[in-house]
């Protein structure tokens, strides 16, 4: 009997291994951008951008050329590459707390620009990195390490929702948020990924592809519970949706 | 080529195009906009980047990205803009990636005022960022001159792998002067860079990484001896400085940039009353050039730093004497350019004092 | 009868329980009675004749430990 | 000729900071040494503005002037702060359009140029610094008409080119002008 | 008060609190995230303010607001962190306000690692921000006398409208030791600051106004001559600093921090071997104690710094030193914490030098 | 015959006269913040946030006590004041450089946390103190120092909309976009300055109005046509409306 | 007859002509003839008789200049 | 007693902490002078963790422990990494549980205990930590049982006042098991 492999770790991902923490979804993310740009022939032209936070060492993983950015700062990194070798695929890999909180300037400003990058923005509503803090994602009720009563909306409003703010923005080509609890999504969340590929390849502007994500260690779950408590908790908060698509004409604006 | 007058800011920012600029980030703050304006002008007709970034902070990180990726990037402020700028500036230190920095130099602390200035002396060469780096950080004192540094900056900083900054003063920014383009070394054409995350993994010798992270602190404590070795050699290799009628001088002036100008003039006059004063001109502030202090004759009896400054750079001009020989120190600050009268009249003051002492 | 089969890069794994959860034909499970290199109980396959190669366990496998072939008749 | 230190100051829009650059431009084609330095005020306009130029054969260390030997000025603030700084003996243009309350030193020597009046002559009140320029020229002999033609040439180009006569105009209307000398 | 086991940056929040801490903004970062830990979890229920900022530039900024309104405002962050609060911080140094900024410092340049370390030595003591102003900077050795120093600094950044900062490395951060909360002087409570814009402008004396701006250069100036008085009294009035059985030493350490902690074994080792070691602990860093130099007997032979860092104090210690004694110096970087065998032995490889030559 | 006066400059400002430029709108907008608080006796409860542009001055003109903040980072200053300060009147004004470009970070995220604090945010489409550069509220096609052929969409994007962007972030409670090149607008203006200080007053969270605004100088026209330019160019993509008004029930989000 | 009247705080005009393009009536006009303290041609009313006392001029005004009185009957 | 300075080792997750705490915890209350430092990573997990207790009458000078009089590794890297640290005649307590490949020096005191299985038997993997902790304490001689009780007591309170009982016992176990000296 002949065998056909349908799956195999991608060439697109180095053969370090991952020191995320069991379940952590931020390594099913990184298989899905490695295959994309393997599928899509652009991982020998691609510079990923690391940010600050658990993903720091993203640029171990990613088999292509690659940048480590200070917190927040990805975006403007990505510029500089972006600019001075246009034909390159720039993208950015970043958490919630380096996305939407340090880095708020760099992210809307990419955008504003019209910047030909690709922003993989993972959000899981925490500070991961250092040990789980409060992001401007989390949660009304979450508690975390600096929100221990749990998130108070008289103190620190409701959360932010990044790509509904994004998309206000002309610059901004492709938006999309999506999930990887389940293998569905996955399929789902890979095609986002590769459609925001090819917005960046054809010059049509920024692209980002937001991902609900999990950190089961910070939020003292194991990792079954976290994907659940992602569905039934972060979903409902930040629908997964196209934001915004400038290839079907100027929505959303 | 024939000299052409040219306003400071603009005069630099041409030379850093004749300097093979292929980048420049940056964010508007007096007294530097002609630098960015000039650019904005004259980048994109040759083919070159001019980005006005949304924050000095967004600027430093865009030069650390397109010096990542290979291109000759500058960046230019004048002082919070550069405060705002020390992280990434130590991030690209860290990454041992070159770029060029102009900070034109106004007045502070915090907003301070928009007149010439020396007090970012310490911040320019004591690093405001975290770590163990420094800069090559050069303080020219007329247009002519700064016009052959920063051609040659952008040699240096591909030569060493650092960040290079230009600290001029206001005055040097918004002044004309006539200036020689062409009477600065031809500038080397950047050499290939075989270390650049540019986006072509499939080069001999793998991907490339752009990272100032050590988590295993012996790994970190190596690289930083090995950027210390860089920081060795310059400091071997890189002390600049002039030396003004120091032979036969009782009072040697320490003084750099505008400053120096100004002291120039104070020299002239007063060597024409026949005192014996001279200066060193520090041309790089870091490294400072303490080789200047030995070259000095045992018979020199006070050394006197000027600064526009509170008096920043003399506490580099007091580890550099050792103990040898007087200390004094005039300085104006808050943006107040002196007059060369100001500094005879303190040359007087002191001799008055020695002779009733 | 199986239509193909999953290769486990043991050490890799980090006992995280994901793939486990969500094989649509209930075969996996973690091996309790061991440790891996890493000290996590590893991945195992309960009852490969029943594994469809639908690729789910892999695809949701965070650390890439899972491959999956399918058999062909030719 | 030994260096020459001039104070320039009026009014912001009054085109004093152009005055100087062109006697800096002159030096520069006369291949001389040169520098002009402004005072820059926070982009806010009124108030005054001035400029300080500095022409001589020798490098020129400070640029900064602190004894001008002459000093142009358009407006009486301008007179009021900077006529005490003029060396003894030194060379005052004052624009009489804008100085009601003219009290000179009388230890220099003072032209009266009627600038404004001048220019709103010519055809253009802008071009009173030009009034006032070859006034300046005159006065001093630092550069010949001609000179300052050369510079107009080279200055104003492309659309500009259009403002070359009435510049000329208004400079020998200047330079006509200085048979005021007042003490 | 009986001594209570707790975790250093857990002791530098609740003597925050002790302190009078009203308001804390910031930014988490390692090694310093059980500071706004604790706080979240202890400054509500006595009704005082803790905001987590979107970023260390706006925490110190709301410090700043926060002082301007009559606050006792403090920030904590780590070295980068720090970097990136330049220019607020010669913002707050500019409009003379107090505040207390805690930097617990780690490897750098850029991000570099999350190991102890004092390469941040210049960014503290010299000012990475702009302009002509210094911080009041101190560096505790162990978790008592950084409690004792915590609860003071509101006291004096009140007294000098000067922002002061305690810069601790990561160990003294992390690690746990027993304090006393009660054994350091009673903290006055904060005067009224009739100064504050705190929205009462029907007081008498009308309306306050908080900035750093003086944009005429002379006004600038005098301004810059009233904050260097302030840094002139501190100068008099702070040098803090521990003097270690210098008395009959023949080879002094200089050291701060957890490096003087580390020295100090290191010092009873070679004591009890006979070799006749002592030590100057500088406990502030700006003022730099150099007033300890002078105390030193001629007997002394060599100054030898120890850091954790490549020679950032050195630099101060050359110029306290003036020419004086000999200079030598061994430090680690990168997040390396030494051990006291290596300072033993550096130092008896000094010996053997000056012995064989 | 008696007289009434029925307009007179407020005691809501110093009598220091303005430093901007002839016919520049910043005036305008001073005169209404300063009416109103007068009007509602809010004045000596008030601290004003100066930011860095050409209204940096502007702590020379409110009649109340105020802060000058660093670039940008004026609601961060104001969040400091109003926390420690619960009770007063804490209000930022800020140009488009400083609110749209430097601040975006700050401006975001006071808006996140829903602070009480008023903004009043002064778009003229141009960075006015430093000599008239590019603004991410450049319009297309328009010159300025750093784009001096015109802004370019493909170089630069298309300029941002701040208010529509913050209409997307929960703890907005009040944002309206109004204009003051005529008496009739000016009115309207005043009355929505009320409601934003009514909604800080109640705590309701954030409010801020953006004005329309010219820089006659750096747009090289005269005031007349400056406000004319404004009016048929920047009113066409910065509409005119209430974008959010909580104290209407949670719209727009 | 006049509604109202207008008082300038001549000094401290500007020459912007912003109220004068917004009286309704028409009747305000920049002095050509003279400067003001600031070296500005300042606003002048040309026909007093006609104002309305709508205070739009000073409503425009950016500079603080105008103040605008309306004649009562009793 | 003189100054003990010790190291515990293990896999992050298997509370090496918290048993250096419980130590400077007891010191605290005894009186005594005590540092304890961890090595603290990125927030990843994974690895080893560590950490140093020192603990004496005198002021500790150095917190950092390089030669330590006694050594509690949890698994092999830790045992790998630490044992040539540990000074000659010093005190070192493995997990068995979980080094397979045990090699000691000669020149030390080695106590075997079986950590894990004795947890397991106790109920709960999680007290392995508590029975090293016992066997530490039984074999040094450095705190009594009842000094750990008075611990236990004191930092679980609220809800984890649960869990006194269990390390109790945990405590216990490892205090007999010091009987398996091996060298
Ligand atoms: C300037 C600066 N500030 C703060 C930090 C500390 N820091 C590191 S990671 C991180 C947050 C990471 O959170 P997120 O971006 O959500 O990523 P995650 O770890 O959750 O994937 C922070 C605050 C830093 N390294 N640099
Ligand atoms: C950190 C910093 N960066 C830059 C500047 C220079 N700067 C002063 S004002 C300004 C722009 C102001 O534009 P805007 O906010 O639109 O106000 P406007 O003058 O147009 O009213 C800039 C960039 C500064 N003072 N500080
Ligand atoms: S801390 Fe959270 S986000 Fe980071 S690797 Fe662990 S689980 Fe993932
Ligand atoms: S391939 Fe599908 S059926 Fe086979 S083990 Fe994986 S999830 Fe189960
Ligand atoms: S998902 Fe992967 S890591 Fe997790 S248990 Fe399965 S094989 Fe192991
Ligand atoms: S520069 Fe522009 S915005 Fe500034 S005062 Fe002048 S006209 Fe107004
Ligand atoms: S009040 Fe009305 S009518 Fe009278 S001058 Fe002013 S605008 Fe004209
Ligand atoms: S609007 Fe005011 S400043 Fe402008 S012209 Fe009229 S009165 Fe003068
Ligand atoms: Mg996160
Ligand atoms: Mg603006």
């Amino acid at each position: 009997m002949n065998t056909k492999t349908v799956y195999e770790p991608t060439k697109g991902l180095t053969e370090r291994e991952f020191h995320y923490c069991p379940g952590c979804t931020h390594g099913i993310i990184h298989k899905l951008v490695a295959e994309v740009l393997v599928e899509k022939g652009l991982l020998e032209k691609s510079v990923a951008v690391a940010s600050v936070g658990c993903s720091v060492f993203s640029y171990e993983y990613f088999n292509c050329d690659a940048h480590q950015a200070p917190h927040g700062r990805a975006p403007a990194v990505a510029t500089g590459i972006k600019r001075v070798r246009p034909d390159s695929a720039v993208f950015t890999y970043q958490g919630d707390g380096d996305l939407a909180s340090i880095g708020t300037a760099e992210i809307v400003h990419a955008a504003h620009r019209g910047e030909n990058i690709t922003v993989i923005f993972v959000n899981n509503a925490i500070y991961g990195m250092t040990g789980g803090q409060m992001a401007p994602t989390t949660l009304i009720g979450q508690k975390t390490t600096t929100s221990p009563f749990g998130r108070d909306k008289t103190l620190t409003g409701e959360p932010l929702r990044i790509s509904e703010m994004l998309a206000t923005i002309p610059g901004a080509a492709y938006l999309e948020r999506v999930s990887v609890h389940d293998p569905k999504h996955i399929r789902k969340a890979k095609k986002s990924i590769e459609k925001a590929f090819d917005v960046q390849m054809k010059k049509q502007g920024f692209s980002m592809i937001e991902f609900i994500s999990t950190c089961p260690v910070n939020w003292g779950m194991n990792p079954m519970e976290s994907i659940e408590w992602a569905k039934e908790n972060m979903i409902p908060y930040y629908p997964l949706k196209v934001f915004k698509d400038k290839t079907k004409g100027d929505n959303d604006e | 080529m024939a000299k052409v007058l040219m306003k400071g800011n603009e005069a630099m920012a041409l030379a850093a195009i004749e300097g093979g600029c292929d980048a420049f980030f940056g964010y508007p703050i007096t007294p530097q906009n002609e630098i960015p304006e000039y650019l904005s002008r004259h980048m994109g007709e040759k083919g070159r980047v001019f980005v006005q970034a949304e924050s000095e902070v967004a600027a430093i990180n865009m030069v650390y990205g397109a010096a990542g990726a290979g291109a000759r990037a500058l960046t230019s402020s004048s002082s919070p803009g550069i405060a705002l700028k020390q992280e990434g500036i130590s991030y690209i230190a860290g990454s041992e990636l070159p770029c060029v920095i102009i900070n034109v130099m106004r007045g502070g602390p915090g907003l301070g005022g928009i007149q010439p200035s020396q007090a970012d002396y310490n911040q320019v060469t004591k690093g405001g960022g975290n770590g163990d780096y420094h800069l090559l950080a050069f303080a020219p004192e007329n247009l002519q001159e700064t016009v052959n540094i920063i051609k040659e900056s952008f040699d240096l900083a591909d030569y060493y792998r650092n960040p290079v900054i230009i600290a001029v003063d206001g005055l040097l920014g918004q002044m004309m002067e006539p200036v020689d383009l062409e009477a600065a070394p031809k500038t080397e054409d950047a050499k290939e860079k075989k270390w650049a995350a540019d986006g072509n993994s499939d080069r001999e010798g793998g991907r490339n990484v752009i990272t100032s992270i050590h988590l295993d602190p012996l790994e970190l404590e190596q690289h930083n001896l090995k950027l210390k070795k860089k920081y060795d050699e310059m400091r071997a290799k890189e002390q600049r400085y002039e030396m003004i009628e120091t032979d036969d001088a009782d009072i040697v002036f320490v003084a750099y940039g505008s400053m120096a100008r100004i002291a120039r003039s104070a020299v002239k006059t007063l060597r024409e009353e026949g005192i014996k004063v001279g200066m060193i001109r520090p041309v790089t502030i870091w490294p400072f050039p303490e080789k200047a202090f030995d070259e000095l004759s045992k018979s020199v009896k006070t050394l006197l730093t000027l600064e526009m400054s509170l008096g920043q750079m003399h506490e580099d001009v007091r580890a550099a004497n050792n103990g040898r020989f007087q200390l004094d120190f005039y300085g104006r600050t808050g943006g107040v350019v002196p007059e060369p009268e100001e500094i005879i009249d303190h040359v007087k003051r002191m001799l008055e004092k020695e002779g009733s002492s | 009868m199986a239509k193909g089969r999953i290769i486990i890069n043991e050490d890799k794994c980090k006992g995280c329980d994901l793939c486990v959860h969500h094989c649509p034909v209930d075969i996996l499970a973690l091996d309790t009675s061991r440790t891996n290199k890493k000290g996590y109980t590893p991945l195992m396959v309960t009852d490969p004749d029943k594994c469809i190669a639908c690729a789910f366990c892999a695809m949701i496998c965070p650390d890439n430990v899972i491959t999956v072939e399918r058999f062909s008749k030719s | 000729m030994n260096e020459e230190k001039v104070i320039i100051a009026g009014f912001g829009g009054q085109g004093v900071m152009l005055m100087g650059q062109i006697l800096s431009h002159a030096a520069t084609i006369a291949d001389l040494n040169t520098t002009w330095i402004p005072s820059y005020g926070p982009e806010t306009r009124g108030g005054t503005a001035n400029c300080a130029v500095t022409i001589g054969k020798e490098r020129i260390n400070s640029p900064v002037v602190s004894v001008p030997d002459s000093l142009v000025v358009m407006n009486q603030p301008s007179l009021d702060k900077f006529q005490k700084k003029l060396k003894k003996g030194g060379v005052l243009i004052a624009n009489k359009s804008q100085i009601p309350d003219a009290d000179y030193r009388d230890d220099i020597k003072v032209y009266e140029v009627d600038a404004n009046k001048k220019a709103l002559e010519i055809g253009n009140l802008r071009v009173a610094n030009m009034v006032m320029l070859g006034a300046y020229i005159a006065a001093t002999g630092v550069f010949s008409q001609d000179e300052m033609f050369a510079v107009f040439e080279q200055i104003f180009t492309g659309k500009k080119s259009e403002l070359i006569d009435l510049n000329k105009q208004a400079l020998e209307a200047g330079i006509q002008a200085v048979g005021n000398r007042v003490s």
